[in-house]
């Protein structure tokens, strides 16, 4: 079952091989169908999910590598569903407008995101160590040839930047999930949250876990790998990035840090959250500075991923029941920012494909010239800064809220970005595309009904989970707290 | 009286084979001095398999001898046959002005 | 001692006596090849079903060793294949095919060799042939001069390894890896030497033996030959260097180890020593390199380090470890050079130059996945192999010594995305190069990247052979 | 039975607008410009309809809640945020309030904006800011008026950069929008201990936990100063007090029509009525009533002083809400909440007249707003020139007028409060009739009276202008009277509004007198505030007359000044906040982020690793006696590691 949902899209990327290269509609109708297909498949995984029990569920276990008892394990809770679906969404969009932003060689460009699809769909659904690392991976070499062969001007420079930065931070967590899967004789995520670990090596495993999942993320020390990748990367690219491989970071601190290293993660929830707070204020400061659009878009998404770690490393500082709340809000920040910033960026494709500038002195009253854009720009924008009503709203606000009792310190600096999100970005909308008419800017023509469709999916997705986020609430409810359960339960015996 | 035993031979050959991996170092100028020194290299060998068949008896010692000198000649064939094309293309066997391949 | 399980030796040897005849007789290279190539087949076959275990006069004949063996002769059959154009140019005498015929033979052998006479025998048969193969190009100084260095530091290493034997044979008495390691347990040869001298001649018989090895493989103080002759011989003749007799010389070591694990700790130190030391220098010179031939010379003496970091873990899973990357080394470089043989004038080839690659889009492909299979990203083999190498060092929990190595291979990644870049990002004019690519051969290619796909998604089975291999030898 | 009713008409009301937003903004090609204005008219007109069908029920039989929660909007453990509707007196009032202003500015603005290519567009937000101002108001939790609270923020975003080719309008809407911000930082906290202390957002749950609250402090300070600190920080945010000011004069960028409907009547008093309807949390902490006194007092006055040197019409009428913005939170802080809100009912009437008036003199002179051209206009346009004059003289508390009896009523009841602060701010009001009666008389001098300064042809005016000004024109003058009574008694709201003993006994006084509104206004001949105005307003009609303004304005030269500077608050935020932001940010990023991360943490070692490689590289010799040294260093290395073992 698990499976199809993940292989689907490789065998899709296959028969995209089949079809002659200069047949361009008949690729774009493969690969969108292979889309559409895999996001009917998540729809039916996410109706016969059960909500209610909180163990894993549609389990496949097959032997994988005997010598040192690795399996082929898939099974997914309530939080790998709700990513499964978004990734599937993310990647129909990507297909749908693939074909119109990308001349050269679209049969690649198209088997690439699909690739990229089964990959982090399959980050998402492994519960054995080993298979989760093998897909982690192997999302790297799509996207750095997604970077470097579609991207603008220095592409390979950040493309090599981004690999080599990436693939930095999973050398460590290739030690540790090894360390791991033969002291505790098999690589079944069960059975090593289940090792008992002393404070150091817990301490050490941390700091492996940290470096990996800090760089994906990207927390505030080793983000600017993300600017350069997003600047550089095609529109489908820098959505895919900003949608999807941002939160498999996330996603890697709930399934290792909190459960496999309870006591370090509670040792380091201070230093964490400190991290995330200036990842939220000190980027939205350099955001301010920008004077590259694209660069400005790709800050703020590292300021709004500062939430969610800091959603995740509150659970430690407060009473359990508003812990839940941080955690679901948290994993509710990770689906919305990818509506805002993926949609962000796609819109911003289409102007970049019009204007072929990013610098925002060139552009200047861009609402005169393409209104359509212009509202569709604004509406994301209110997104991202966090309007309620919008899907960003929800996350920002579960966090916020939870942290005023006891530690109220950090919820008042995290507020403050309500004023910076909204400066920056509110800011980057004025100089672009209020204000006259900026004359060397070339004539352009509005968005076409195709691109006001594809647009639109993201508009629907934004209003639906900010006016009535129930259903979502719900399915991530059961999962986070049989996480935070295994993450406030201590192994040392010391008292948690 | 003295009685030369086990360990002085065995510190003939070893000297022998120090003296000829000097000598390949210090084969600045002359390639035949070169490849003479690789044959004195082995030929220690040989002595120190000599007296340790001699200390414990039996014949391996010496059967292992046969077999090196046999090797050594072709060695040695194959030596003289790269030296004489270094020498027939470049006209010079100067090691120093060998250094085509470097860095 | 039942003769007839030699049967694939005397397969390989009949071909050889048949192709002297045929260039006594009608000297047309085409016939020696086609020869070469039956003697290959029946060999493969022998191997493959006439499978007799023997230990005797010198030999341990295995199933797990002929299953090896079989996989060194399928190798040796695609290069024959491979190198066809090469050795069947007019340039050349029809004679240069028997020598790497010899090769070959010697390299057979030494799988299979169990006593110290047979080893030496079968590694100077294996490495005499290549000092010539070297210098085939005789118009050409820098092959001459890169063939005489090999054959200088060749001849000195294998004396060092004499050396080695001879002491080894000095503190036990007999030849036979067997007995020895026997003798060595009970510290049989007491008698001759005092215990601490005895441990001394032990010591430095390791010694002498970690040196040979590491010269046969390219390690760090003994790698100067590799990178010269990698850039001046013939290519098919560099792809040969590069590929088989590592494997040999990998199981050699294996006996060698076993034999004497009475000096585990000797060998610990020194393995650990050389092989750090090659991984962080291979993988630093790399970066400074253009020539592309030169960088896969200092590429390979990185991989074997992570070999000999294998080696050091001393027990049965890290040996089998090392031989399995090994086996995984030795696919990545037929690919990443047997790409390189479809160029002419392949020694001056550039990175800079990479992008005429693209002329034929299968190959760069073909290549990107060689590539990224040397730098260890999951999908490829390259990666599975560096895991089985790490998860044994973990498992006798020296986690220091496995990061260090992965930190290291971090840098490796330098040179191999700068290739990548070469190929595929740049959009400058792309210079051009003559390529003259088979239709077969890139299909053989292409065969390669599925299998190397194959083994980085599903290496179960490789391990169990090589497992197999390890503990068929743990004769002891 | 009755709850189905009250639930669909609540329905109604709030969600007509949205429909007709959303038609308006999602078919405007398809229906053209008067299709969007007919539409959005006629949800606007239903809104009010059912208010008014709900406002007699509640007025005439309710005096109980009605709390109906329509769906929850997400559920979490231990709280669930839901969104419902909450209908009591107030909330009713309010609504019929917006609706009916809203309706107007409806009409009037389709004479306004009469021409103009974006005109569906206008009508969409503007109906939109109706939904988000209903929602605002009904709300029965702290989440959905913060829903309401954002939605108005955006729509007034919207409708300032509405004519968003003109950089003053791009700047005035992204500044309101982010002081808005700076407020909302203020109600989000709040609604943080709300969560965390009550566990609910609900304000059935919150008015049960008051006690509790009180009981608890936080960091020294009781935790119910701190809530209403925070709320009183979103209050001033939205309705803007004295620091948070600084973006209502910039939004008078927005069309007229706008700055009637948002920044007169509706938007800016939703922090007003916010605090009302906290009114049993405000009566617990009578430390932050006495700071929302000060402030509320010192805005009136000192607000109101820059409207009499200020040149634009529509700025003077801005600085005037201002002036009565401060008056209403003064009031709050006496805790005359009824009086409060019966203040914001007159004005939202009374200024809506004077902007719309102000918006019919700009419409006439070709879009010119500078007093200075103006003169004489009484003569071409009459109708505006009286119905200008009703709005002032109720804006100035003119007796028998609407603006009387709400503006001297707050007067009386700070007069009577015991609050630490009460004096003063008694004081700064007195002073601020004064000062309101100064820029009224001379605004209407300036622009009707006198001789024509420049020659503008004026146009001729459609009645869709004419009518809405008249309709206006009645509340201004009556609703005052009407209303006066109700005002007065303190349990005519219902226990919307919560008196503790000691306001009760304060406020006792005033509500006798406005029992019987005539009475009022006839002993209101010898009160303070009516003998100033009239003093106050005579005199500038006198300077005026006999232009003497020059003379007067150099005499007070530094007074003149600092009132031109708007009291250096716009020079405070743009030369001082903002360049230290922009120091800061282009610090951290250049510093920061590129030279400490960027080059010297992740670039820095690349470039040493090849920089290292090369020197090696150099060493490399390619002798082969070097190698063989090479190899027997190496061996010696292997042999002393078997010494030292």
């Amino acid at each position: 079952m698990l499976s199809i949902c993940i292989w689907h899209a490789l065998v899709g990327a296959l028969g995209l091989y089949l079809v002659p290269k200069q047949n361009i509609s008949l690729i774009r109708l493969v690969a969108v169908v292979t889309a559409l297909f895999g996001l009917i498949f998540s729809i039916y995984l996410y109706l016969s999910y059960d909500q209610t029990i909180n163990q894993l569920q549609f389990i496949e276990k097959l032997p994988w590598i005997g010598g040192i008892n690795a399996e082929y394990f898939l099974a997914v809770d309530g939080i790998s569903v709700s990513l499964i679906l978004l990734t599937c969404l993310t990647t129909l969009i990507i297909c749908l407008m693939g074909g119109s932003l990308v001349r050269q060689n679209l049969r690649d460009y198209l088997a690439i995101f699909l690739i990229m699809q089964s990959m982090v769909i399959g980050v998402f659904c492994a519960q054995d160590a080993l298979l989760f690392f093998l897909f982690w991976e192997g999302s790297l070499i799509p996207m750095y040839l997604c970077i470097g062969i579609w991207g603008s001007k220095n592409r390979s420079f950040a493309a090599r930047k981004f690999f080599i930065y990436t693939f930095l931070g999973s050398t460590l967590l290739l030690i540790a999930v090894l360390f791991l899967g033969i002291k505790a004789q098999s690589f079944n995520l069960a059975n090593i949250a289940g090792l008992s670990l002393d404070l150091d090596t817990q301490l050490w495993l941390f700091g492996a876990f940290l470096l990996a999942f800090a760089i994906k993320v990207p927390m505030f020390p080793v983000h600017t790998w993300l600017p350069d990748a997003h600047t550089e990367a095609p529109t489908g690219g820098s959505v895919l990035l900003a949608a999807l491989l941002l939160k498999v970071g996330a996603y890697g601190f709930v399934r290792f840090s909190l459960p496999i290293t309870p006591d370090a993660s509670q040792y380091m929830a201070i230093p964490m959250i400190v991290l995330s707070l200036i990842a939220i204020v000190y980027v939205g400061f350099i955001a301010l500075a920008q004077s590259d659009m694209k660069r400005l878009i790709a800050y703020s998404s590292v300021a709004h991923m500062g939430f969610v770690t800091l959603g995740m490393f509150g659970i430690y500082l407060i009473p359990k029941e508003l812990a839940v709340m941080t955690f679901s809000g948290a994993m509710i920040q990770m689906i919305a920012h990818a509506f805002g910033s993926g949609a962000m960026f796609l819109a911003f494709g289409m102007m970049y494909e019009r204007l072929k500038t990013r610098n925002i002195d060139d552009m200047g009253g861009v609402a005169t010239i393409m209104p359509y854009l212009a509202s569709f720009f604004v509406v994301f924008s209110m997104a991202n800064i966090g309007v309620p009503g919008t899907s960003g709203f929800i996350g920002e606000l579960l966090i916020l809220v939870s942290f005023l009792k006891h530690q109220p310190w950090i919820s008042a600096i995290a507020g403050l970005t309500l004023i910076i999100s909204a400066s920056y970005t509110l800011w980057m909308v004025r100089r672009v595309f209020y204000g006259p008419v900026n004359p060397n800017m070339p004539l352009a023509y509005d968005v076409t009904t195709h691109e006001t469709g594809v647009l639109s999916i993201f508009v629907a997705c934004i209003f639906l989970l900010g006016l009535y986020p129930k259903p979502l609430g719900d399915l991530l409810l059961t999962s986070s707290e049989t996480v935070i359960a295994s993450a406030l339960h201590s192994k040392t015996g010391a008292k948690s | 009286m003295f009685e030369v035993g086990l360990l002085h031979y065995m510190a003939l050959s070893g000297l022998l084979f120090v003296m000829g991996l000097i000598g390949i170092v210090l084969a600045r100028k002359n390639l035949i001095a070169l490849l003479m020194c690789v044959e004195l290299v082995l030929l220690s060998v040989n002595t120190l398999f000599i007296s340790i068949g001699h200390a414990w008896g039996d014949l391996t010692g010496q059967v292992m001898v046969l077999f090196i000198l046999a090797v050594a000649a072709a060695e040695t064939g194959i030596g003289l046959a790269i030296f004489v094309l270094i020498y027939r293309a470049s006209d010079q066997v100067d090691l120093e002005k060998l250094d085509l391949l470097k860095g | 001692m039942n003769w007839l399980a030699l049967t694939p030796e005397y397969a390989l040897i009949g071909g050889l006596l048949i192709n002297i005849v045929i260039c006594a007789i009608k000297d047309s290279g085409r016939l020696v090849h086609q020869a070469f190539g039956l003697s290959l087949a029946v060999a493969w076959l022998l191997c493959v079903f006439d499978v007799q275990a023997v230990q005797a006069a010198g030999l341990l004949i295995t199933e797990s060793m002929r299953a090896l063996q079989a996989i060194v002769l399928l190798a040796a059959g695609l290069f024959w294949y491979l190198s066809q154009n090469q050795m069947l140019d007019h340039l050349y005498r029809p004679s240069n095919i028997l020598l790497i015929q010899s090769s070959l033979i010697g390299l057979i052998m030494l799988m299979i060799a169990q006593d110290l006479l047979n080893i030496y025998i079968a590694l100077e048969l294996m490495s005499l042939p290549l000092y010539a193969m070297a210098a085939i190009r005789i118009w050409d100084k820098a092959s001459l001069e890169g063939a005489l260095k090999y054959f200088v530091t060749g001849a000195m290493a294998s004396a060092l390894l004499l050396l080695g034997f001879a002491l080894l044979y000095a503190i036990t008495g007999s030849i036979d890896l067997g007995t020895i390691g026997l003798a060595l347990k009970e510290k049989a040869g007491i008698k001759l030497f005092s215990p601490d001298m005895w441990m001394l001649l032990g010591g430095l018989s390791v010694a002498f033996m970690v040196a040979g090895c590491s010269f046969k493989l390219g390690l760090f103080p003994f790698h100067s030959w590799m990178p010269d002759v990698y850039q001046s011989a013939r290519i098919d003749v560099v792809l040969w260097v590069a590929t088989l007799p590592k494997i040999a010389i990998a199981v050699m070591m294996l006996k060698l180890i076993i034999a004497t694990s009475s000096f585990i700790m000797y060998w610990q130190s020194m393995l650990l020593l050389v092989g750090l030391v090659s991984v962080a220098f291979g993988n630093l010179m790399a970066l400074a390199q253009n020539n592309y031939r030169r960088l896969m010379a200092y590429s390979s003496i990185a991989h074997m380090g992570f070999f000999a970091l294998a080696m050091y873990v001393m027990s049965p899973e890290g040996m089998a470890g090392g031989l399995f990357y090994m086996l995984v080394y030795i696919l990545m470089s037929f690919i990443t050079l047997g790409v390189i043989l479809h160029v002419d004038r392949s020694e001056f080839f550039e990175i800079g130059q990479m992008r005429a690659l693209m002329s034929v889009p299968q190959m760069a492909v073909v290549l990107m996945a060689g590539i990224f299979s040397l730098a260890g990203i999951p999908p490829f083999a390259g990666f599975m192999a560096k895991l089985s190498i790490f998860s044994s060092l973990i498992q006798v929990n020296n986690v220091g010594v496995a990061i260090a190595g992965i930190l290291l291979s971090v840098i490796a990644l330098g040179y191999y995305l700068k290739m990548v870049k070469m190929m595929y990002f740049k959009e400058e004019e792309t210079p051009v190069i003559a390529i003259r690519a088979g239709r077969i051969s890139m299909l053989m290619l292409f065969g390669l990247t599925l299998c190397l796909l194959y083994i980085g998604i599903l290496p179960n089975q490789l391990m169990v052979l090589t497992q197999a291999v390890v503990s068929q030898n743990l004769f002891l | 039975m009755m709850s189905e009713i009250y639930t669909s008409l609540a329905g109604l009301v709030c969600f007509s607008p949205l429909i007709g937003a959303l038609i308006a903004g999602f078919f405007a090609k398809r229906i053209g410009a008067f299709g969007a204005q007919f539409m959005t008219i006629l949800c606007v007109a239903i809104a009010f309809a059912s208010a008014l069908v709900l406002f007699n029920y509640m007025y005439i039989e309710e005096t109980r809640v009605f709390n109906y929660s329509l769906y929850t909007w997400i559920a979490m453990p231990g709280i669930t945020f839901e969104v419902g509707f909450w209908l009591d007196r107030l909330s009713v009032g309010m609504m019929l309030v917006v609706t009916a202003v809203s309706l107007l500015v409806h009409i009037y603005s389709m004479g306004y904006m009469k021409g103009d290519p974006g005109i569906q567009r206008f009508f969409a937000y503007v109906s939109f800011f109706t939904f988000a101002m209903l929602m605002l108001v009904g709300g029965n939790n702290l989440l959905q008026v913060f829903f309401g609270w954002e939605g108005v923020g955006v729509a007034s975003y919207l409708l300032i950069g509405f004519w968003f080719h003109k950089d003053s309008a791009a700047n005035g809407a992204f500044k309101a929008f982010v002081v808005n911000r700076v407020g909302d930082f203020g109600f989000l906290l709040a609604m943080g201990l709300f969560v965390t202390y009550v566990g609910s957002l609900n304000f059935s749950d919150i008015f049960h936990r008051i006690p509790d609250l009180a009981a608890v402090s936080l960091g020294g300070m009781p935790l119910i100063d701190w809530i209403c600190m925070l709320l009183f920080i979103g209050a001033m945010g939205k309705s803007a007090q004295m620091p948070l000011h600084i973006w209502l004069p910039e939004s008078m960028e927005g069309p007229t029509p706008i700055s009637a409907l948002i920044h007169a009547a509706t938007m800016v008093t939703a922090g007003v009525y916010l605090l009302v309807r906290l009114s049993p949390l405000f009566e617990f902490s009578p430390m932050i009533r006495s700071w929302i006194l000060v402030i509320g007092a010192t805005g009136g006055l000192i607000l109101g002083m820059i409207a009499i040197v200020n040149h634009d019409i529509k700025r003077v009428v801005a600085y005037s809400t201002l002036s009565q913005l401060g008056y209403m939170m003064a009031a709050v802080g006496a805790s005359a909440y009824g009086l409060a809100m019966f203040h914001l009912i007159t004005h939202a009437f009374f200024k809506a007249l004077l902007f719309l008036a102000a918006g019919a003199v700009i419409v006439a002179a070709h879009h010119e707003q500078d007093m200075r051209k103006f003169g004489g206009l009484i003569h071409s346009i009459p109708l505006v020139g009286v119905v200008f004059a009703i709005g002032s003289m109720s804006l100035m508390a003119v007796p028998l007028f609407s603006g009387f009896y709400s503006k001297d009523a707050i007067i009386a009841a700070i007069g009577a409060t015991s609050l630490p602060g009460a004096h003063y701010a008694y004081y700064c009001l007195l002073m601020g009739v004064m000062v309101t009666s100064i820029y009224s008389v001379r605004a209407f001098y300036l622009t009707f009276l006198g001789q024509p300064r420049s020659n503008i042809h004026i146009h001729e005016l459609s009645n869709t202008i004419k009518w809405p000004l008249i309709i206006l024109a009645i509340p201004s003058m009556g609703l005052g009277y009407v209303l006066a009574p109700m005002a007065g008694n303190l349990h005519w709201f219902g226990e919307a509004i919560f008196y503790t003993h000691q306001s009760v006994t304060d406020l006792a006084g005033i509500n006798g007198h406005l029992n019987h509104p005539g009475s009022m206004a006839m002993d209101a001949i010898n009160s303070a505030p009516f003998i100033l105005m009239l003093l106050s307003s005579f005199a500038t009609y006198w300077i005026y007359r006999y232009s003497w303004a020059e003379k007067i304005s150099k005499i007070f030269a530094p007074i003149q000044c600092l009132l031109e500077n708007k009291w250096y608050f716009d020079w405070l935020v743009e030369q001082l906040l903002v360049p230290f932001v922009w120091i800061f940010s282009r610090a951290f990023n250049r510093v920061g982020d590129q030279l400490l991360i960027d080059q010297l943490m992740v670039m820095g070692p690349a470039k040493l690793l090849e920089s290292f490689s090369l020197r090696i590289k150099a060493h490399i010799s390619g002798h082969l006696y070097h190698y063989a040294i090479l190899m027997l260093l190496g061996t010696a290395v292997l042999i002393s590691k078997v010494v030292m073992i």
